[in-house]
């Protein structure tokens, strides 16, 4: 699988919450900081990811999107 | 044709033919024949009548139907008025263009039911929180009642300002012979920055406060010239007698018509006086105040309270004359007979007729 | 790539103000979602409250009115039944809703208000700093219950939407939680059938969701989530507490 | 109606249900009809019940300043409150009509006028106490006729409104007071 939660760093504000629930594990808080000091959410694994959008529905600050591959493209 | 009607029913009736098509409010005496003849005639005329929950949720409902661009209007009297104080506040801040009745009552405090005038620093001088003046206006006759009734909404909707109409519990309960002429009102703005709903057009938001302090500067500046503006065009007064007076009373509403009766008595007698009668109280009328300024030996404030707009009064006249004073309070009228003799003995020297 | 997730129209690219964590943004994103998915942004009056959510008309896509203190409700009465085409909805706090507005609330109820509440519950006053709210816990310690809330002098929390589910006018009411992926997607649910309720111009529709206030609570994020789960949830009702009937008592 | 200045001021006063309200209306309508200035003024709230209630009206020839009655030149009053309160307002030289069906000999006065009138007998004679307040009207129109007649009649039955059976029994009981005063 090659699904990917997209972030928004600039919305991100580290809270955490979509590590929390996130049932793979494939999100960690980086290294980097954005422009108001969050060190923001990343994808550490991307094979893993199912694309259940749990990150995305408890995210509250609209910072991510997720997709899906599509089988044969 | 002339109808005799209650100034409360008249008032009501002006609003509809203002088209006013949505009333929100409270019953309280002596204003609640508005809410009942709005309770009667809205359906009749495809409108809305809502019997709020109290005065608080009355002036908030009228928020919202303001704030979508429609024509609204509550009335209620003193008590009452004093519930509202904080949404006339938000009110002025959102621009919110509506009229507002108060049918002034005893106070303080539940106060009796007689008609007063104590209502004016409430008025005039804004009773909620910040800087914020509605115009005011004070009919003083039945007719009058529905000439500025009609008018008031579209001074509220030129302005996005709050219009309040003051009126005493008389004039509110009295009946007089009215007429409704035709009303040819003003060229007015379509109102491009109501929150109705924002089809094919970037979304509004309507909101009374400010994130910063300097927006909040801003903001209190911008509607500082709004208010300069309407001090500066909207002033109104009527004069009775003034061309040769000597003295002048300052009176408004059921007050200056007492008073009028007390010009004449006076005249008979041959003592030269007038009266100076302030139809927007606020703005209070100093332009025509300050003109007769030169002429006037004395004036006279005559008001149903302790004394009120006589302080406005005394700044115009800055103490180039005396100003005397006489009033009832608690919801008693002073007979024309009192304003004579409370005038012989304050500007004439106690003179005794 | 096939997007799963993508930001909603319904709300505006404008970042939230809100603290880290805290579940409001979930909350106007539900409904963002649900005013593009029901075709209703260009059709809608919102109105904010005061409290957190009293910069929330910056959020929302749609047209909005920002009342005082606990009079949401009252002005949205004047909106709808000044514009009865409209779909009109208020968005308030715990203070706002059941406190300083609970009359305004209530008789909203009663007459049966064409509009929809949504009324996040997070049981402290967060924009004023912590103190107590009428919905704060028994023992809950907050800026002005620094003991504790003592239900001998403080009284008991109110649980409004159980108090709604007696009044007639009020057609459907919901509490729901937004502390997991599953509670986020029942509180949809729920807050679309308030949506239709109104649209179908059957009555007032309120939706409760319990809510958290890390920054308040004194809690990181997540474990605002739990102290929710454990401590708020077994106070308060839960679930789809009133729903429509037609004729014959049957759930619509 | 005389071109001269002239303003009448009346005060209509009795207890709840009698009906003074109503009457001081009809004179102020057929005033205005007459082409005179009016005012009509309630005393409202809690006055309406119990004790007193009253209006005040004034017929004018010219503009009216103040609306207010302190000092009426006529008074109509129906029950012995209203008696006590009003009769030492009434100007000198004024009238005071009063109903002495159930109002008892009181201290009164010389310096205007009293007439006494047993309007509840009067009305009850016709068959509806309830028109006393008429019957009155009809005393105070034969002795100082405020608006010409035709106009008062004409009034008295507009107001009576889509009720024609109420319509006649006031104007019998008009009548039956002009008559009682024609004998007085």
């Amino acid at each position: 699988m090659n699904n990917l939660v997209k972030i928004n760093s600039e919305r991100c504000k580290s809270c955490g919450l979509c590590i929390h629930v996130c049932p793979k594990d494939v999100l960690t808080i980086g290294e980097i900081a954005n422009s108001k000091g969050y060190y923001t959410v990343e994808m550490k694994d991307q094979t893993m990811c199912i694309a259940c959008a749990f990150c995305a529905l408890i995210c509250p600050d609209l910072a991510l999107e997720v997709y899906r591959e599509e089988k044969g493209k | 044709m002339a109808l005799l009607m209650k100034g409360n029913e008249a008032i009501a009736e002006a609003a509809i033919q203002a088209g006013c098509r949505l009333f929100y409010g409270y019953p309280i005496t002596p204003s609640t024949e508005i809410p009942e003849y709005m309770a009667k005639k809205m359906k009749a005329v495809g409108g809305t009548y809502l019997q709020a929950e109290s005065e608080v949720a009355a002036i908030y409902m009228v928020y919202g139907a303001g704030a979508v661009g429609e024509r609204v209007m509550t009335g209620t009297s003193s008590p009452g008025f004093s519930l509202m104080q904080e949404g006339l506040s938000f009110l002025f801040a959102a621009e919110i263009p509506c009229v507002i009745v108060d049918v002034m009552r005893g106070g303080p405090g539940l106060g009796g039911l007689g008609p007063t005038q104590a209502d004016y620093f409430q008025l005039t001088k804004g009773g909620g929180h910040g800087d914020y003046h509605a115009i005011v206006l004070a009919p003083s006759s039945v007719q009058e009642m529905v000439d500025l009734t009609k008018e008031s909404f579209d001074l509220a909707d030129c302005y996005r300002n709050l219009v309040i109409i003051a009126v005493d519990g008389i004039l509110g309960q009295m009946m007089e012979p009215v007429e409704f002429p035709p009303f040819k009102g003003r060229k007015l703005e379509p109102k491009d920055w109501a929150a109705s709903g924002a089809e094919g057009r970037p979304k509004n938001n309507v909101i009374s406060y400010y994130l910063t302090p300097e927006l909040g500067e801003s903001e209190n500046i911008r509607w500082g010239d709004k208010m300069s503006m309407m001090k500066e065009a909207e002033q109104r007064f009527v004069e009775y007698e003034m061309e040769d007076a000597d003295y002048a009373f300052v009176a408004f509403g059921t007050s200056a018509r007492i008073t009028e009766t007390a010009i004449d008595i006076l005249r008979e007698e041959g003592i030269k006086v007038g009266l100076f009668r302030p139809v927007t109280l606020w703005p209070f009328p100093e332009k025509g105040l300050t003109a007769r300024l030169d002429q006037i030996k004395g004036w006279m404030s005559i008001e149903l309270s302790a004394g009120q707009m006589i302080e406005d009064l005394k700044l115009v006249v800055n103490g180039k004359a005396p100003v005397g004073f006489h009033g009832r309070m608690g919801g008693m009228t002073p007979e024309p007979e009192d304003v004579v003799t409370a005038f012989k003995e304050q500007l004439l020297g106690g003179v005794q007729g | 790539m096939k997007p799963i997730f993508t930001k909603t129209k319904g709300l505006t690219d404008r970042p939230f103000h809100y603290c880290p964590g805290c579940t409001h943004g979930i909350i106007h994103r539900l409904i963002g979602e649900l005013l593009e998915e029901m075709n209703l942004i260009e059709k809608t009056i919102g109105v904010a409250p005061v409290g957190c959510s009293g910069f929330c008309e910056n959020y929302f896509a749609c047209d909005m009115i920002g009342a005082a203190h606990g009079r949401a409700v009252a002005v949205a009465t004047g909106a709808k039944r000044a514009r009865p085409d409209r779909f009109v909805f208020t968005y308030q706090g715990d203070g706002d809703g059941a406190s300083i507005g609970l009359a305004e609330t209530i008789s909203a109820a009663a007459r049966g208000e064409r509009i929809t509440s949504i009324f996040v519950n997070n049981a402290i006053y967060g924009m004023t700093g912590g103190q107590m709210a009428p919905t704060s816990l028994i023992g809950q310690k907050t800026s002005t219950s620094p003991y504790g809330r003592d239900a001998e002098t403080m009284g008991f929390p109110l649980d409004l939407p159980k108090i709604l589910t007696q009044v007639e006018g009020a057609v459907y009411v919901a509490s729901v939680s937004v502390d997991s992926p599953q509670g986020i997607k029942e509180a949809k649910k729920a807050l679309r059938r308030a949506f239709q309720v109104q649209l179908d111009g059957l009555g007032y529709s309120f939706v409760s969701i319990l809510s958290t206030c890390p920054t308040n609570w004194g809690v990181n994020p997540v474990e605002a989530l739990e102290w929710l789960q454990t401590k708020m949830k077994p106070h308060f009702a839960l679930g789809e507490l009133k729903v429509p009937t037609i004729e014959g008592g049957d759930a619509v | 109606m005389s071109t001269a200045r002239t303003i009448t001021k009346y005060k209509f006063a009795g207890f709840g249900g009698q009906g003074v309200l109503f009457i001081g209306k009809v004179l102020a309508q057929a005033g205005m009809l007459a082409k005179q200035q009016v005012t009509w003024i309630p005393a409202y709230g809690p006055e309406m019940r119990g004790g007193t209630a009253n209006c005040s009206v004034i017929i004018s020839s010219k503009k009216i300043g103040s609306p207010t009655v302190g000092k009426p030149n006529v008074a109509i009053v129906m029950n012995e409150a209203s008696y006590l309160k009003f009769i030492d307002t009434v100007v000198p030289g004024g009238t005071l009509y009063v109903n002495s069906s159930l109002i008892p000999e009181l201290p009164g006065r010389v310096d205007i006028r009293i007439v006494r009138v047993p309007v509840n007998e009067i009305a009850h004679e016709m068959g509806d106490e309830k028109v006393a307040n008429i019957v009155m009207l009809g005393v105070m129109q034969a002795m100082i006729p405020a608006v010409p007649d035709d106009i008062l009649e004409k009034v008295l039955l507009q107001l009576a409104g889509k009720k024609p059976a109420l319509a006649e029994q006031n104007m019998r009981a008009l009548k039956a007071g002009k008559e009682y005063a024609m004998n007085l």
